[in-house]
This record gives structure tokens, C-alpha cells and sequence, in this order.
């Protein structure tokens, strides 16, 4: 699998994401610069967390602009898959390839944590490893998680199967307990129409080697791997 | 010339910052306080004299930039 | 001394303020000082030549105060590559890596504006680590409040917490560890202490020595504003028309412009362009400028117009102490300017050639062709005030016996009670909002070790790193206070299995020239040495913070110990979580019972007295080899060691920590009371979690060092024969709910 | 009745979230736009009739909670 890392200024998870792919693939991905509006081909677009431009204004939204993602937006149209975490799920809403949009955390401050994800559908190039109803722990590091869409949006997304992952108690609950930022119902992570774009806050990056914090991230990136090779 | 945009949350968006000011007055004892929404506020210098101009230019930069208008309204004024 | 004949003497500016008495005053210089100054300069200076020496001869820049008594401390090591006297001290950490740290403060800023305060502290320490050419790889923050029930503490935690967070956050470097006390001491002047670790490699390490005759000097990141202005403030507004815009301001920072330099300077850093670089920190671009040129013996010109402004109208006076953040002055190989500025435009940020270096050892500034400053370097330097200032030690007071101390009538509530006082509760409410985790190195991450362990890039190598102090034992005795500091922080290290390698330190105390508190000082330092020598500890960066008074109320002495360590394999680090049923508690070390300054004393009995737990670095030494072998031995499944709230205190943190429950009891035949072997802050030991208990006591006994079994891990009650038994969830909840809901409440 | 706040920052302090914005519109072809900066503006409900105790107490609550008077000013405006 051939993928590409965006890099912002600012951007500053990109390294994790390289990490975690060149040990589930053995292969480094490619950094691709914000201001390259051209890059070679590849089977998977990451769009890394951090803070683009300082995450002022409206996090995400200057990133959204820049001449990268007008080509991200063209391949994505042609079915390359597009992953975005965290700060890269916020660029990739105020981009328009996903619905909803991230605001503030309900409690107004930032949280870095391990959370429990409950997975909602085996069934995408994303999920393929894990199943349906599975709980998973990784990590969220965010002040602007706070998943929010409109009612019709919300009941296009659950009519269609869009959501991913939501926010859940150790025993997969899925109520206010677990939910670290007040994402409306617990979403944690949303794909597009077609699934072949998938944004979620959470850091499975973060969730690889069992010395620093567990595996549960792991198998988003095999899945990817199968999928994409 | 000089230009002020207000951007402000749809209705019926959440605003977690005003209601946690909201709250917070209360608490101080503000209790004549009611709903709470929060904005932004940009000031912006631009090189421009046309007013029409100005206006077109800023409705761009409000709807690229300046606001999210899936969930924000945005409102400008030119002044001087 | 003569004074050299100037070809060139200044220009006074239009508007410039004749030189007065009261000018000289508000710009802290002492009478004495000026007339030193009329020597060096043998003339009148203009304000802005004024306004250097008053930057340059400050408390926080000349280090005049505690010079003499910092020198005492000690400072090599076959380890070390850079000790004190750069921007941050460097050690080898083997494979041709270097850890490179300091710990600075930032506490008057941060009671004035709490949010930029703690956040500006926190970029000022990330560049001095990354100027020497090091990727920052991890934050700690030492924080002292006030009284919780202080009207302006909530505002303060909250401020200076999410200062840090934002700035931390943002670089995407992990704050992984820390410190947070509260007491009235601090009611009126806050301490806020950050401190960065960066790796480097040691042959690509950068130092601010100026080389190179004619070499250009460059300006780059943000622009300058006039931000932070202080001393002179008044006498500065006379010289310009537009006061309003004129009044200095809160420095704030700007994290992302911060990002980008980190990343625009390693870039450049990877070329061979750079022949030396120092980051602009207090007394901006005047320390900064000075010390290039006085390290490297040479001179220097400046066209303080072309340095990037911010606003309009600024002066010279204004952009040589101006302390707008997030800048860095750099020397480069002749020829190297297009290269260097490609990469800074690409990181879009500002980039000038602002001057050049020369051989007449003196710094010539100029304003659009105009001379307006001209000051011999050396003199400048060599002769700045010093100050033997005279002090008083502080008499060692007496011991407390532990019948002079009541034992508690409920011991459940007296665990619950301390569990749940301000200094002990979890910091879990601040530490969740630091960003732990990214660059998914963290292997002990808050709150689950005694120092936080985090992977050295590119290698199974770790480094543990923690900030340690306990400013009552201080108070009451600064020698014993300053040993214990530095042997807990080395203690703290040695829990995680790592060996400790080096120091850095922030000395926060009160009014230097009130002789007891330069006693505090001066004993601290000596405490502080006999330890670091006794241990193989040395100190190689720190920073001083006198003058933390309000209206003649001192801080407690603070002096803050950061520490790193080296393990050679991350994996094999422990942390203190007790997670597994079936385990032999062992106490090692050797319990008295000192009740003391405990806290105990102060939270149960509300008393703050006696002398402080004595510390034997020999013993210290062998209990904490001995810990550490075990360690390499894996025969350790949890270590903690044991200070605020000694024994019962560690224990009740290991098991709420892992979620495993623990029964003990005190070894038969001590003839110490209950009470204090429970509660007693004896220094120099452990707990320890091991599968194999009775191996472990021989070992100990075989190498000298106390030992006893005191129980098994399991269950979920945390049990002391005949006197505690509790809950873990009950503690956990008690010792989690502390922070969270005071921080939730409005007076 | 409804009140309108807003909060600036003072003259001469960094505005990192302006001077961003600045730089981001000039990227993207606004090249007129100078000097931006942003504040915040802040909508309360208040139930409270009389004018000038309503600005006496919004007055308070500004300087207790709504700015940070250390680098922030604010200007209260009354309406309806
Ligand atoms: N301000 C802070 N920032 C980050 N971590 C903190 C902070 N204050 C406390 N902690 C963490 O909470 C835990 C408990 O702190 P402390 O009681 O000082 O530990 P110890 O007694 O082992 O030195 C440690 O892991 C420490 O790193
Ligand atoms: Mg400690």
C-alpha cells in the first residue's frame, strides 16, 4: 500500500501516522507538502492531526483552502481513499468531503485521553478488521472534537450506515459516560456516501505498540493494507 | 477603507462556549442572564475605495473563509 | 580600566529624555551601578544604551545575586557535553545521542496574564533547547498556587494550565509530567516552572558563540512589537508622540509562528550554514546580541531599522528590549543568506539581515545611518555588578518526636482526608489537558510511574524525566530541604528502572537582599551540591527567580529539581501501578517514623513544624542501586518511592492506580508507633510489587540495604491489619473528585 | 432585554489568530486585505428593564468574566 501524509504548517501527528504505517506496511509513506498541488500517485491519502495555522479561526479551515486539498478533493471524487484524524478530520469537513462539523468541546478545554470506541460496521476499507459492536481503546488528544451535524444530516448518516465509530463505556455502552467531548450521539467517526472517505477525532496511530498505550489502533491500518494492496 | 464582520452561529447550532459563559454568569450571580451565544468579531483593513467593490470582495472572503456557512451567518459593515 | 576612545560617539534622537536621576531609578539600576556604568561608558549614555545596561545588569540576566553561590555547585561529569552557561545543558545518552534540557521560569508573567504567562514560559524553554539544535521531545511544568481558598487561585490553575496546554499542545510535544502544590505562601506570586527535553545528535549540537569576522547576523521568526517592555516604561513613553499605542503589553505567544521556526530551524540546522544561533528570551534582542558577541570575543553592528516591526513608530529603544516571543538571532557562513532565507520564507516567516560581526569588541547600533548606540562589549560583561550579599542560615529546627504527634482516631478517615487534600489529589484534571501521547512515545505517562518514561526516537532507548521539591521541608531547613529535593528527583528516576544522569534546576525564592532569605539560597545550594556530588548527580542548566514577594511576604524556597535518566530498553521500565494480584509488598529502606514536616502533621494536625526528614545519601544511593538492579533484573512488577504522605500514602497510590487491591501489616517488632510508620516521610525508600519476595529480602539482605515483606497484592480493599480497610473505589473516587470539583465551584 | 459585547484586543497586543487570518486571505487572492484582527462578540439575554442598571451590571460582568481587561478591551452596546 502507497500512501501520502499532508503536511501543514503546523500539522505535527503527521510523524505518528508515518510511523504506524511504515510498521504495519514495512513501506514509508510519502510527505506531501501543503503546497504542492500535485502528487504522485498513491492508494491512500492521510490527512494528519495537528493544529493547521495555528487551528485559528475555525480549526481545519484554512487547511480546507490550501492548493493540496483542491487536488485531494479531485482524487477523492475518483475513489482514493481519503483518511482524516483529528485536526485532518476537521480539514477534511471544512473541505466539504464529509458531512457535520467539529466544534468546540462541551467542557470548553482540551483532552487528552484513552477513550473506548465502539465500532459500527465492519464493512469498509477502514474497518474490515475489526467487528461490528467491537470496543476498542485508543486515545483522543483534542479541544475541538465535538462532533455536530444538523437532524437531517444525522438521520442521512444513520439511514446509510455513515457512522464509524462512536464514543462508548468500557463495556461498550454507549452513553454520556464515555463520551469525552459531547459529540452528538457519541459520534466519534463518519465515512462519506461511498465510504471511501473516513474522518474520526481519535488517534489509532497512537494505539500500535503495547509499551506506549495498546494495539487497538492496529487493525484500522491492516485493514487498509488488505484492502488497498 | 476598514470593515467589520460579525460571524454568529446558526440557530439551532450549539454553542458550547456561550452556554458555559451563560452558566459561568449565573454562578457569579448574574442571574438576570438568559441564553448566551458567542461570535466572532474581524476587523479587517482593506485597500479598496469602492464600496460595492469592497462589499463583493468581502462576501467572498466571508463565504471561502470568515464563516462556516454550513453551521454560521456572517454580516459585514464597512466603515470610514 | 580606560576607557577605549570612541570614533563614533551616539546621536541623541529627537524627543530623547536627558538622562535623570529618576530615570535611572525606574530602570532598576542602583546609584552605585550607574556611576559603574559612567566609568565603562565615559559619557552620559542615550536611553537606549541605558536601557542595555539596565537589561543586561538585571537580576534575571547578570545573575548577580547568585553567582557566587551557584558556582558551588557541581557541574561535570564524564557525561556531560555542556554544562550551565548555554542555552540549556547537553548530556551523552550513548548511540551518538545527546538529551538536552532546562527548566525555566516564568512566574510573574503568569500571575499577571495566567493564559500567556504559562503559555510564553513554555515556548521560552521549547527554544532554548531547540536553538542548541535539538527536537524537543518532552515537557514538565513544576506549578505552586496559593491557598485553594485564595479568591484569584481557581483563576490562576485555570489560566496557567490552559496557557501550557495551548502552547505544549500545539507544538505537538508531550507534557508528560510535573508538579502542583498549593499553600498561602504563594497567595500573592505564583511559580510556574516549564521545562523542555530535547534529543540531538552529538555531533550536530549549536552553541551562541559569535565567529567569523564580517559574518552576517540574522533575525528571524516573528516580527517585533512591543511586547513586554518593562523597566523603563515611563521614561520610554516621553520619547515618542502616541502614547496610547505605546503602553507595554502582556507578551503573547503565538505557538503555531513557534512550530514553524522549530521546524524552519532544524531544517537550516541540517545544512552546515549556521555558525551560531541563540534565541531571543528575556531582554530580547539585547541579551541575545551580547552574549554572540561577548562568547565569541568579537564585535558587533546592528541597523536596528531593519529589523522586522510589528507596529509603526517603534524606536531603538523599543526593539532592543522589546521581548516579543517566538524569534531567534543567527550567524551565518558568509554567503549562506539566500539559502537560509529560502527556508524561512518557505515557513513563512520573517527573515532579516540585521547586522554583521566586527573586531572592536563593542556593539554599534544604528538608526537609518545614524549611530544611536555604542557600547564596549567586554566591560560591559566582565564587569557587571556581583554581589556578595550577606545572609543568614536558618537554624535547623527541632526534631518532632513522634509522640508529640497524635495518632489518628479514625485511620480510614485520616488516608481518605489525605488522599483527598490539595497536594496529594490526583492532577489527573491538568494532566488530561496536556497532550501525553504524541509522537507515541510515551511509555509512563502521568500519574503511572514516579517519573515519566518516554522512547528516545529511532531506538528502543528511554528517557525518564520528573521535577521534584518539597518547599516545606525547605523552609524549615534549606540544606536538608535542597538535598532532599535533588534525592527525590534521583529517586524518582531510579523508580522506573533508569539510571539518572543530570540535573537542571529553577531556584525560586524570595528577596535576595534580606540576609534570611539569601540564607535560604545559600543553604539550599549547599544541600543541593552535597547531593548531586554524593549521587553523581550534576547539575548543567538552571535558571534563578529572586524577588517572588508580595508586599513583604516571601515564597516558601522553592528550589525545583528536574531530572533525566537513561534506560536501555524502554520496555523494561516499571511504573508504580500495582495490576496484578498475588504480589509481595516490600518496604525498602529504613523507617524511623519522622513526622516531621509531614503531612500528616500539616493536614491531620494542622501543624506545619519540626525539622525535615534528614537524608543519608548513602543510603540513598545503595537502597536506590539496589532498587534499580532489581529492575534490571525483572524481578519488579511495581516500584514507587515513598515521600509526601510516606508509606500508606504510596501504597493507596499504587492500588488505586493499577485497580488492585493490597493487604498489609506492619513488621512485627518495630517498636515505631503506627501512626508514623504509616504516615512518616522517611526518605530513601520504596515500595515494591514483586512475584518472588523472599529472593528479593535475601538480595537485600546480601547487599545491605533494609528490607522488609509487608503483604500480598489482591482484592479491592485496601487493608491494614487492625487499623485500615477500605475500598479502592472509595479512595479513587475521594482522590480524583478533589481538583475537578474545585475547579467546578465559584466563590 | 438584549445586549451585544464586544472584546478587542488592546492596541499593540499580538493578535496570532488575526494576523493568521491576514496571511490566509492573502494566500487566497485577497490581496488587498492589510491588517486584521479578531475579537469576540458576545449576545445575552438579560431580564432586566431599566438601561442603566443593565449597563452597570453587563459593565461588571465584563470585567469580572466576559474580557481579560489585562489585554482586552470591550465595549457594551444595549438592545431592545
Ligand atoms: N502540573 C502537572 N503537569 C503534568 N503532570 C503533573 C502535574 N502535576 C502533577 N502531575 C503528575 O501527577 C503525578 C503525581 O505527582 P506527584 O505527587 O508530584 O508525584 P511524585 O510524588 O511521584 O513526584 C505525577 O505523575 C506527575 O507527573
Ligand atoms: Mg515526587
Amino acid at each position: 500500500m502507497k500512501a501520502a501524509i499532508l503536511v501543514f504548517p503546523g500539522s505535527n501527528r503527521e510523524g505518528d501516522v508515518a510511523q504506524a504505517i511504515e510498521l504495519v506496511t514495512g513501506r514509508k509513506p510519502e510527505m506531501v507538502w501543503h503546497g504542492d498541488g500535485d502528487f504522485a500517485k498513491t492508494d491512500l491519502i492521510v490527512v494528519p492531526g495537528g493544529f493547521s495555522y495555528g487551528d485559528y479561526l475555525r480549526c481545519g479551515a484554512m487547511a480546507a483552502q490550501s492548493p493540496v486539498m483542491a487536488e485531494v478533493k479531485r482524487r477523492a471524487a475518483q475513489g482514493v481513499p481519503v483518511l482524516g484524524i483529528c485536526n485532518g478530520f476537521q480539514i477534511v469537513t471544512e473541505a466539504g468531503l464529509l458531512p457535520g462539523t467539529l466544534i468546540r468541546n462541551s467542557h470548553l478545554k482540551f483532552v487528552c485521553a484513552d477513550v473506548h470506541l465502539k465500532v459500527e460496521t465492519s464493512q469498509s476499507l477502514f474497518t474490515n478488521r475489526y467487528q461490528a459492536g467491537q470496543v476498542i481503546k485508543v486515545p483522543v488528544a483534542h479541544a475541538e472534537g465535538n462532533y455536530f451535524a444538523d437532524d437531517d444530516t444525522l438521520k442521512r448518516l444513520e439511514d446509510r450506515g455513515q457512522v464509524a465509530f462512536r464514543y462508548c463505556a468500557p463495556d461498550g455502552t454507549v452513553d454520556g459516560s464515555g463520551n469525552p467531548n459531547g459529540s452528538i450521539r457519541n459520534i466519534a467517526g463518519v465515512f462519506n456516501e461511498t465510504k471511501t472517505v473516513m474522518g474520526l477525532m481519535p488517534h489509532p496511530e497512537n494505539a500500535i505498540e503495547s509499551v506506549f498505550g495498546g494495539t487497538d489502533g492496529k487493525a484500522l491500518f491492516e485493514g487498509l493494507v488488505e484492502s488497498l494492496s | 477603507m476598514k470593515a467589520r464582520v460579525h460571524v454568529t452561529l446558526k440557530n439551532g447550532v450549539l454553542d458550547p462556549q456561550g452556554k458555559a459563559i451563560g452558566h459561568s454568569l449565573n454562578r457569579l450571580g448574574f442571574a438576570e442572564v438568559g441564553d448566551v451565544r458567542q461570535g466572532k468579531f474581524i476587523e479587517l483593513e482593506i485597500a479598496e475605495t469602492d464600496q460595492a467593490r469592497a462589499r463583493a470582495r468581502l462576501d467572498e472572503m466571508c463565504r471561502k473563509l470568515l464563516a462556516n456557512t454550513v453551521i454560521e451567518n456572517y454580516s459585514i459593515e464597512l466603515v470610514g | 580600566m580606560t576607557v577605549a576612545i570612541e570614533k563614533n560617539p551616539p546621536v541623541m534622537l529627537p524627543n530623547e529624555p536627558i538622562i535623570t536621576p529618576q530615570i535611572v531609578a525606574e530602570h532598576g539600576l542602583a546609584p552605585d551601578e550607574y556611576e559603574r556604568l559612567l566609568k565603562i561608558m565615559g559619557r552620559t549614555p542615550t536611553m537606549v544604551e541605558l536601557g542595555i545596561f539596565s537589561a543586561m545588569w538585571s537580576e534575571h540576566c547578570s545573575y548577580k545575586s547568585s553567582k557566587v553561590w551557584l558556582k558551588k555547585l557541581p557541574t561535570s561529569a564524564p557525561w556531560v557535553i555542556q554544562g550551565p552557561g548555554e542555552n540549556a545543558g547537553v548530556i551523552d545518552i550513548g548511540d551518538g545521542q545527546a538529551a538536552i534540557f532546562k527548566m525555566e521560569s516564568h512566574n510573574h508573567p503568569s500571575y499577571i496574564e495566567p493564559y500567556q504567562g504559562a503559555a510564553t514560559g513554555v515556548g521560552g524553554i521549547l527554544r532554548d533547547v531547540f536553538t542548541m539544535g535539538a527536537r524537543p521531545v518532552a515537557n514538565l511544568n513544576a506549578l505552586r498556587f496559593g491557598d485553594p481558598s485564595h479568591p484569584k487561585t481557581r483563576h490562576l490553575v485555570s489560566g496557567v494550565v490552559a496557557g501550557i496546554g495551548g502552547y505544549g499542545n500545539c507544538m505537538g510535544i508531550p507534557t508528560v509530567g510535573g508538579e502542583t502544590n498549593f499553600h498561602a505562601a504563594y497567595n500573592g506570586n505564583i511559580l510556574v516552572n516549564a521545562m523542555t527535553v530535547g534529543i540531538a545528535a552529538t555531533d550536530k549540537i549549536f552553541y551562541a558563540a559569535a565567529a567569523g569576522l564580517g559574518n552576517p547576523m540574522v533575525y528571524v521568526g516573528s516580527k517585533t512589537g512591543r511586547d513586554g517592555i518593562h523597566g523603563a516604561t515611563m521614561s520610554s513613553t516621553e520619547f515618542n508622540e502616541d502614547s496610547e499605542s505605546k503602553r507595554p503589553t502582556v507578551q503573547v505567544g503565538d505557538p503555531f509562528v513557534e512550530k514553524l521556526l522549530l521546524e524552519a530551524c532544524l531544517e537550516l540546522m541540517a545544512t552546515d550554514a549556521i555558525v551560531a544561533i541563540q534565541d531571543m528570551g528575556a531582554a530580547g534582542l539585547t541579551s541575545s546580541s551580547f552574549e554572540m558577541a561577548a562568547k565569541g570575543g568579537l564585535g558587533l553592528e546592528m541597523a536596528l531599522d531593519q529589523v522586522p516591526m510589528r507596529e509603526t513608530g517603534m524606536n531603538p529603544y523599543e526593539l532592543m528590549l522589546s521581548e516579543s516571543q517566538e524569534r531567534m538571532l543567527i550567524v551565518l557562513k558568509p554567503g549562506r543568506e539566500d539559502e537560509a532565507r529560502k527556508i524561512f520564507e518557505k515557513w513563512e516567516l520573517d527573515f532579516a539581515v540585521i547586522g554583521h560581526l566586527t573586531d572592536t569588541e563593542r556593539m554599534v547600533l544604528s538608526w537609518h545611518g545614524e549611530i544611536v548606540g555604542n557600547i564596549p562589549i567586554p566591560p560591559l560583561v566582565t564587569e557587571a555588578p556581583m554581589y556578595e550579599r550577606p545572609w543568614k542560615l536558618t537554624p535547623l529546627p527541632d526534631v518532632l518526636d513522634a509522640s508529640q504527634v497524635p495518632a489518628p482516631t479514625d485511620w480510614n478517615a485520616s488516608l481518605l482526608a489525605l488522599m483527598s487534600c490539595p497536594d496529594l489529589a490526583s492532577k489527573a484534571w491538568i494532566w488530561h489537558q496536556y497532550d501525553h501521547l504524541i509522537m507515541g512515545n510515551t511509555a509512563i505517562r502521568p500519574q503511572d510511574g514516579d517519573a515519566a518514561v518516554v522512547r528516545v526516537p529511532g531506538g528502543s532507548k528511554g528517557l525518564a524525566m520528573t521535577s521534584d521539591c518539597t518547599p516545606r521541608y525547605v523552609q524549615a531547613h534549606p540544606e536538608t530541604g535542597g538535598r532532599q529535593a535533588v534525592a527525590e528527583a534521583w529517586r524518582n528516576i531510579t523508580a522506573t528502572g533508569a539510571r539518572p544522569l543530570a540535573v537542571t534546576d529553577n531556584m525560586n525564592f524570595g528577596n535576595p537582599t534580606k540576609p534570611e532569605i539569601m540564607g535560604q539560597f545559600a543553604g539550599a545550594i549547599m544541600g543541593m551540591a552535597e547531593a548531586c556530588k554524593a549521587l553523581d548527580f550534576p547539575v548543567v542548566s538552571g535558571n534563578v527567580s529572586l524577588y517572588n514577594e508580595t508586599e513583604g511576604r516571601p515564597i516558601l524556597p522553592t528550589p525545583t529539581i528536574g531530572a533525566v535518566g537513561v534506560i536501555d530498553d524502554v520496555a523494561m521500565a516499571v511504573g508504580s501501578r500495582l495490576r496484578q494480584a498475588g504480589l509481595g509488598i516490600v518496604l525498602i529502606g529504613e523507617t524511623k517514623g519522622w513526622l516531621g514536616q509531614s503531612l500528616y502533621l500539616r493536614e491531620a494536625c494542622g501543624r506545619e513544624e519540626g525539622a525535615p526528614p534528614p537524608v543519608d545519601l548513602a543510603a540513598e544511593r545503595r537502597n536506590g542501586d539496589f532498587v534499580r538492579a532489581q529492575i534490571a533484573g525483572r524481578h519488579v512488577a511495581a516500584c514507587h518511592d515513598l515521600s509526601d504522605g510516606g508509606l500508606l500514602v504510596a501504597l493507596a497510590e499504587m492500588c488505586i492506580a493499577g485497580g488492585t487491591g493490597a493487604t498489609v501489616a506492619l513488621p512485627k517488632g518495630t517498636d515505631v508507633p503506627s501512626h508514623a510508620f504509616l504516615y512518616g516521610e522517611d526518605q530513601a525508600r520504596y515500595l515494591i510489587a514483586t512475584g518472588s519476595p523472599d529472593q528479593m529480602l535475601q538480595a537485600a539482605r546480601a547487599a545491605g540495604v533494609p528490607a522488609v515483606l509487608l503483604g500480598y497484592s489482591g482484592g479491592d480493599l485496601l487493608v491494614v491489619e487492625g487499623l485500615v480497610a477500605l475500598a479502592l473505589a472509595g479512595i479513587k473516587s475521594v482522590h480524583e473528585a478533589w481538583l475537578p470539583a474545585y475547579m467546578n465551584t465559584t466563590d
